[in-house]
């Protein structure tokens, strides 16, 4: 139980390790909130019709970790009531269906929350610097391009 | 006049450049183009990553172009290909 | 792993045991999809400045069952890409901060399962037979009414 | 004609009529509110709660109003203050 009801917490993991809702449910959740709203990004097992067998994560740490804080600022600016917002992403190799990133976002009544985290997903795919490979059962692997940013190429859009 | 800076290489970039760091010397006031330009001739095969690249100068995106880079001794530039986190 | 891919999966749980967004987030996420969103309902600590110390949740667990099963047939009208939709809600006395209810979807990108799970807990407060009492540490006790729900008092809204 | 159906209260209607289930004897045909009626003439306490309740019958929602309930023996109807859920 997280009765951190002081201070709003801003949360940002980048690990290796795999990924648990429960801990990042229970790093957000607070005695005056009545809802917790969260994100699971999770790695699918094709692309193009080719088997993709893993995903291998790299990040630029530090200012992936500066762009999320930058990101929990604009969303404690659009929405006020927000609470606690914690994002873990995984860095290094992902197994197919492990979860890749994890969002939560905690605030007195839902709406708030649910908005968080979607726009807290779309930002993090257009902003933070962090990289995902996949590797393909027979074909290599090929580097990914989240349509959200910007200089993204048009050919993987 | 010229100063030290390390340069990251990320995802693609890395790949391409064959290192993930290197510390070069560079003009202290240069156009982010003009550093883009220093960067490909010591490694040709970044070249195909011109239009879909961005920098990053003490962790603060900059696009390629005329803008100017003011750059200090110990500065950290990170060549950005497309992100694909989430 | 669960690598459910035939057929979309409806779970439906209602149960006196603590809620886990593990077990939630594990019965949808599928080999085929990328997005899990979640929506974990927690129990406030205070109520127009009452403490509350528990809440005690009871249902007519038969139709509670079959009115999240047509809540889920709607979902699938809407979002038909939704894959998996998972809801477990907790029954019996449930102590602040831990979760009354935990709505997890599944789909291949992420939008759908993000406005899946934000018109799943809407759905539910208004039309699955749930109830819930809070008490007070001081007053006694009161039945909540959901704004959601048609028939609620205008008292309490 | 009469028939004996399953009437389950919860919540509040619960505490009001002191009971969480009983069988009782009601017309196989009479409109929602005479039903009403007929539940309140057994536990006057719940009066109070005439215009925030709906029934369930055979688990589907039913106002109170004019509207016909058909019922049969072993019927399960449910009275449903505000939901509270989530």
């Amino acid at each position: 139980m997280n009765d951190r009801d002081g201070d709003p917490q801003d949360i940002v993991k980048l690990t290796h390790d795999k990924l648990s809702a429960d801990a990042v449910s229970e790093a957000v959740v607070c005695q005056s909130c009545g809802a917790v709203s969260m994100f699971i990004g999770t790695t699918r097992n094709n692309f193009e019709g080719k088997k993709v067998v893993q995903l291998e994560y790299e990040a630029y740490v530090p200012m992936a970790e500066s762009q999320l804080k930058k990101i929990f600022r604009d969303i404690r600016d659009r929405w006020p009531t927000v609470r606690h917002i914690c994002v873990h992403h995984r860095l290094g190799v992902v197994p197919v269906t492990e979860a890749s990133v994890i969002i939560g976002v905690s605030s007195p009544h839902r709406r708030e929350s649910l908005e968080a985290v979607a726009y807290c997903i779309e930002a993090l795919k257009a902003n933070v610097p962090i990289w995902k490979k996949e590797v393909y059962e027979t074909e290599g692997s090929a580097w990914k391009e989240n349509k959200e940013c910007l200089w993204a190429g048009s050919g993987q859009k | 006049m010229n100063t030290e800076v390390l340069v990251l290489y990320f995802a693609k970039s890395a790949e391409l450049a064959g290192l993930k760091a290197e510390t070069i010397s560079v003009p202290c006031e240069l156009s982010s183009l003009q550093l883009w330009q220093e960067l490909v001739s010591r490694h040709p095969r970044l070249s195909v990553l011109r239009e879909q690249v961005v920098f990053a100068v003490r962790q603060e995106y900059v696009v390629l172009g005329d803008q100017l880079v003011r750059l200090q001794a110990g500065d950290e530039v990170a060549v950005i290909p497309p992100l694909s986190g989430g």
